[in-house]
């Protein structure tokens, strides 16, 4: 596609979203059997698994930490992701963003209580659209929380970008090639940012801007990661009846006053449930 | 240590069901685990599939590119294979370029669709010696649960069998399905203890002496074999397992796949 | 085991500092280093500087060569910006291929520059979709003294300000200056213990949770940030980085650099 | 050479070859000086050098079994062993090939007998023709016992083809390039089968046919391994005279009925017998 | 660690013997292990030989092929040497890429072929700048039996004066022999404990303390040297070397190898 | 530049040397913080880096030596260093470089006081003329030193040529690129040769006198390489008065008869003199 004459006409978006409005996300937890947790997230066009291992023990010995666990983080983008086939194996982009990727989450856990062992995060992007490690880090947080890893809380992320000179909300493919700014953002529950990139061109003010509605879109997403950690619970639950009524109780209790505005409608096609 | 003896454990168990002709999920010896087959996941790609086979899980994408061909095949399209056994798959794998099992397990599944001529690859030629199609088949593992071998074929085939030639778009003409011939399907089998059991789980696969992938094709033909592990075969078994590995991808193809 | 306990003790110590609103090496938190800054210092090189700042010490070499345009930019030259950690700067360090902070290093030079827009791409096509300059930033990290990266982005801007176009040795026309539009600088501020500082030294890094770049231009907007290290920040924070950030920008660049 | 019309005239192959005869065989044992054991091994025009180091420690540690010992296959081509030269290192197809080989051979071997230890077996291919996995397989084999490596048996290798629709043993270079199947296979002396691999095209029938076919070629090329063997123990007791009529007592104990069908004749011309 | 006290007990027995002038095999200080050189033993290659050096083997393979000069020398051949220190031939031998030792046999083996014009790269070019041969020397080591550096030497040679161009294979006109000119010979010396030794064995050369390879031509003059091993030599021992090295390089010519 | 027709006209060199005569070298000592020992050297054009770093660990530990210390050497060019951008990492090249070097300093190294520990040396090009070996080989001789490496002396080193027919001392890069034979050398205080490398044509009579002006050479830079580093302790000494006066005497007793005959003029214009 070539670049539009604009972005954003009448208030509303090429996609049809609102300026403040996130794509459509869509979460699942528990897809994977190997892996200790694991999530599979689409965001728009995005989608991406994410699957940890751990606590287990680190090879090669010489990486382990006497008093904390290593946090390993690796982003990875399938051949077929994109629309130019790329080659498999690590590139410059990728080996940056595992690295931003992996500080966006570590902060959130507690790995003083693992000397010596390893938490290992992966990433798969099996198809991307813009946004990709946003997609990545909200599904990393989910898969740690399948894991039954400590976390002082979930990790939600979203950019904001600038097109026509405004600022919008999660970037989709065409804004993120032609905008003027993006700014991939991720946040605790209590809104200390753990993940913050920019490039291209913002004002001071528009940078206050920008964060200010990435926190409102991370709220959001949070509601999403939870209420999808909160079903599987219930999923397992009804395997084991008796327990169930605990859960919900601290399910409820948990409950803050953030509302979704996303329809989670998407809940068919997606790669897992058959 | 513990894993170990764990290992020694199940090891023993599986075995002494397969003396009383039981296998640990409760399937008979020549049957295999539920399949289930989704195209065209991937808008991105111009082909694509995921397969659930058991516990394993993984999906394969096919892009098209126009390059040269190779100097011997100047008429000719390329495919190129590769499976990657990505860490997220299994705490057995690593990352790093392909291990000699990725490599293995990419040639066979490579070997079953050229050597049955699935794929038309004269109709892939745009200008002999200069411009060909190139066909990128790249398998993802995602989940190992065991028998990586015929879900890799698997989905391959079935991801192929969707691909649309996106001619209009590298301006040579008019897009066009992606010629499939043939329905090439890998079925696999391993020795334990003297008998042959089909769509080994990831515990039988582990305490599995050979290994046997055929592969066969519409017409009741065999396109490729592949002995692996450290045992053998009797040729009385080998004939066993061909027979069986026919019937079953006949079956498979009824099912899910055709032309 | 010694050099942890000395770490302990040193962690303590500067922790303590920050409480009582000092630094190891009397400077204020909103203070940087000294900064000497040479330039075409390598005759070998289009363009090159060196940067010490406080104790880092770093080189910039520009080469320019002719090369094909990226197929979705034809008409602009191209830019590829490297960063070698080599073992000589730090005995953290180690031979090979660049890891993840020299990568992250690379990129956000790059990405300042770009995003500036410093360079007029366009002045350097010589003939659309075939045959543009090449751009090669490479910055040698030769002692690690803290802070590399707002050194780093320093060193590239300022060799880059200083480069002639040879476009006479390559029988192109007349030698020209690089068009340089803009100056992007990066600043840098830590995290520690709640309080900021900026330009942190290699014991002021190593401590410090979070880590801020801000990289901003002579019109005082901004073209790159960069938040790295396991830790937070709140929107105040940033805000209040940033603010700082543009701030030195234009010190420096009134100090040091002008197009 | 293009492809030729026909491969088989009257019943004889383009070399002159029947259809189920193997290519003449030369076998030399203990060739090199630093190698535990050693083979040098021509079959057809495949020249191909087999060394065995082992067992011995494994580095790196962490690659040791506890209760075996580690089999390890190196098969690798010389750039020069081929008519387009071929870059130095491991490519794709000789991974494969050094993993179904090692498989071909490690079953055969008394690894419980040496725990944390290493085997290392190392093919070099000199001139390849046709074949050279098959030949690799016989060389390793042969070094093998040479090294004094405690065995079941040896292990014996040959293809058996497809060319104008008939099956023929033991493909040669244009048979392969233009064959219709070709299917490498080895033996154990009792007819188990350690290496099979195929591509191409074939019925039930003639994979029956053809595991048939390749079960007499093994048994010839057991013959020849097991003369070269016997060959080398006696060269070595020439020098220990005393012993020698125990070994002759021995050798003629283990022959069995197989009869070599292959004229040893081509003794001269090889890379190590000056 | 026994193998350590092996290895002193052999160090101080091969100090003593030299001590009294003798070496553990029984030859001459100047004298070097007997030789055997085949030529043309591999068809596929343009050019072979395989040598035998006391307990060392190893074969050289010639492939000529089409391809670019370099820019800066557009009308001659270009020489490729490459050396693999395969595991096979040794215990210390690792698989990967050259290692140090590799790629300075390699260097070596090239200098000497290539400084003393021993090809005649200009009768190589095709067409100035476009095409010219491209010549592969690949040593391929196989028995690892001391002093590798001679034989990969003579390897080389002797496998570049058998081969023919295959010109009419490419289509431009026909076959040739390999236009060389001189025949250069690598002879090598160690010092051990003050004594200078030529064709060190392999126990030899692990107690050296420095090497010393000359390699010289049918002119009597040096076209190559190069000085290795943690150790030193006086100017004097220099000039005797080279001297040595001359006489034998001679000896070998005459019995071996000629234009 | 092209091949000029003459290189020495009346006994002048293309840069107004005389055949003998070294081009200006300057030598700072002690230039890095992070490294502990370190020396910058300009060698006419060449300006080249050296740090070392030892006696420390050895990592991967299997490459510590029982009985001594590991010495490792790396040379290192620039990417902006040459005419033509290199690409990073090792080539064949450097890693040869790297090897012959190591074997120039490690000769004159104690490596036996220190059993099981690694010293490191890292050669950085910055800019390369002809002779960064032999530049690369005289700054790592004074890290060593500055490094407090015990040493049995320092290491000098520079090459000579053939151009015209003629030796002549210390190449630059005209004549090594169009010259008849470079022969660079190492040596220690007493003659002893490190480092001895040759391509090109030599007769043995100047095989003989290039190592006779190569051994001139080397004085010239020995007496360079101790003025360095008798400034550099005299500077620490100035913030240390009272020990000043002990290493004025230790350095005069060590004084030799050696004269410089280079003109150490080009003291500004280095990469680190602020």
């Amino acid at each position: 596609m070539d670049k539009p004459e604009k972005f954003i006409i009448d208030g509303i978006r090429l996609d049809g979203r609102k300026p403040d409005e996130l794509r459509p996300m869509k979460i699942e937890v528990g897809v994977l059997n190997r892996a200790d947790g694991s999530c599979y997230l689409e965001f728009g066009k995005n989608k991406v698994l994410a699957a940890v291992y751990g606590p287990r023990e680190v090879h090669p010995r010489h990486m382990q930490k006497p008093t904390t666990a290593v946090v390993r983080f690796k982003y990875n983008m399938a051949s077929f992701s994109v629309e130019e086939r790329k080659r498999p194996g690590p590139d410059r982009r990728s080996i940056e963003v595992s690295k931003v990727s992996r500080e966006a989450v570590e902060p959130m856990i507690f790995t003083e209580y693992f000397p010596k062992s390893a938490i290992d995060i992966f990433v798969e992007v099996l198809q991307a659209d813009a946004g990709t490690r946003t997609a990545g880090i909200n599904a990393a947080s989910v898969a740690l929380a399948d894991a039954s890893i400590p976390m002082r809380g979930l990790v939600s992320s979203c950019a904001v970008g600038k097109v026509d000179g405004e600022l919008v909300l999660d970037l989709m493919k065409d804004e993120d090639n032609y905008g003027e700014a993006d700014v991939p953002v991720a946040m605790t529950p209590d809104g200390e940012i753990t993940l913050l990139q920019m490039d291209g061109n913002l004002t001071k003010e528009e940078l206050k801007k920008a964060v200010e509605m990435a926190t409102e879109g991370c709220k959001q997403i949070y509601k999403l990661q939870r209420d999808a950690l909160i079903e599987r619970y219930k999923k397992d639950l009804e395997e084991h009846k008796e327990e169930v009524e605990l859960v919900e109780i601290i399910a409820e209790s948990e409950e803050t006053s953030i509302e979704s505005t996303i329809d989670n409608t998407d809940e068919s096609g997606g790669l897992n449930d058959e | 240590m513990s894993e170990e003896v764990m290992n020694e454990l199940k090891r023993d168990y599986l075995y002494s069901l397969i003396l009383k002709n039981q296998r640990a999920d409760g399937r008979g010896f020549e049957e295999s685990r539920d399949i289930v087959i989704k195209t065209n996941i991937i808008e991105k790609a111009e082909g694509s599939a995921s397969v659930k086979l058991g516990d394993t899980y993984l999906v394969a994408g096919i892009k098209l590119q126009l390059g040269t061909p190779f100097p011997d095949t100047p008429d000719k399209g390329v495919i190129i294979t590769n499976l990657e056994l990505i860490p997220m798959a299994s705490p057995n794998f690593e990352s790093g370029p392909p291990g000699e099992n990725a490599v293995e397990l990419a040639r066979v599944v490579d070997r079953g669709i050229r050597e049955s001529h699935s794929i038309d690859l004269k109709e892939l030629c745009i200008v002999p010696g200069e411009s060909v199609w190139l066909i990128f088949i790249d398998i993802h593992v995602i989940d190992d649960g065991g028998n990586l071998m015929d879900a890799a074929c698997l989905a391959a085939i079935a991801a192929l069998l969707g691909v649309t030639v996106p001619a209009k778009k590298y301006g040579i003409g008019e897009d066009f399905k992606l010629p499939v011939r043939d329905i090439p399907i890998a079925v696999t089998a391993v020795e334990i203890d003297g008998s042959i059991v089909i769509d080994p789980s990831i515990d039988e696969g582990r305490i599995a002496g050979a290994k046997l992938t055929v592969t066969s094709n519409i017409d009741g033909s065999i396109s490729a074999m592949q002995k692996s592990g450290v045992g053998f075969f009797t040729p009385e078994q080998i004939n066993y397992v061909a027979d069986v590995a026919i019937k079953r991808s006949e079956e498979l193809r009824e099912k899910f796949l055709e032309l």
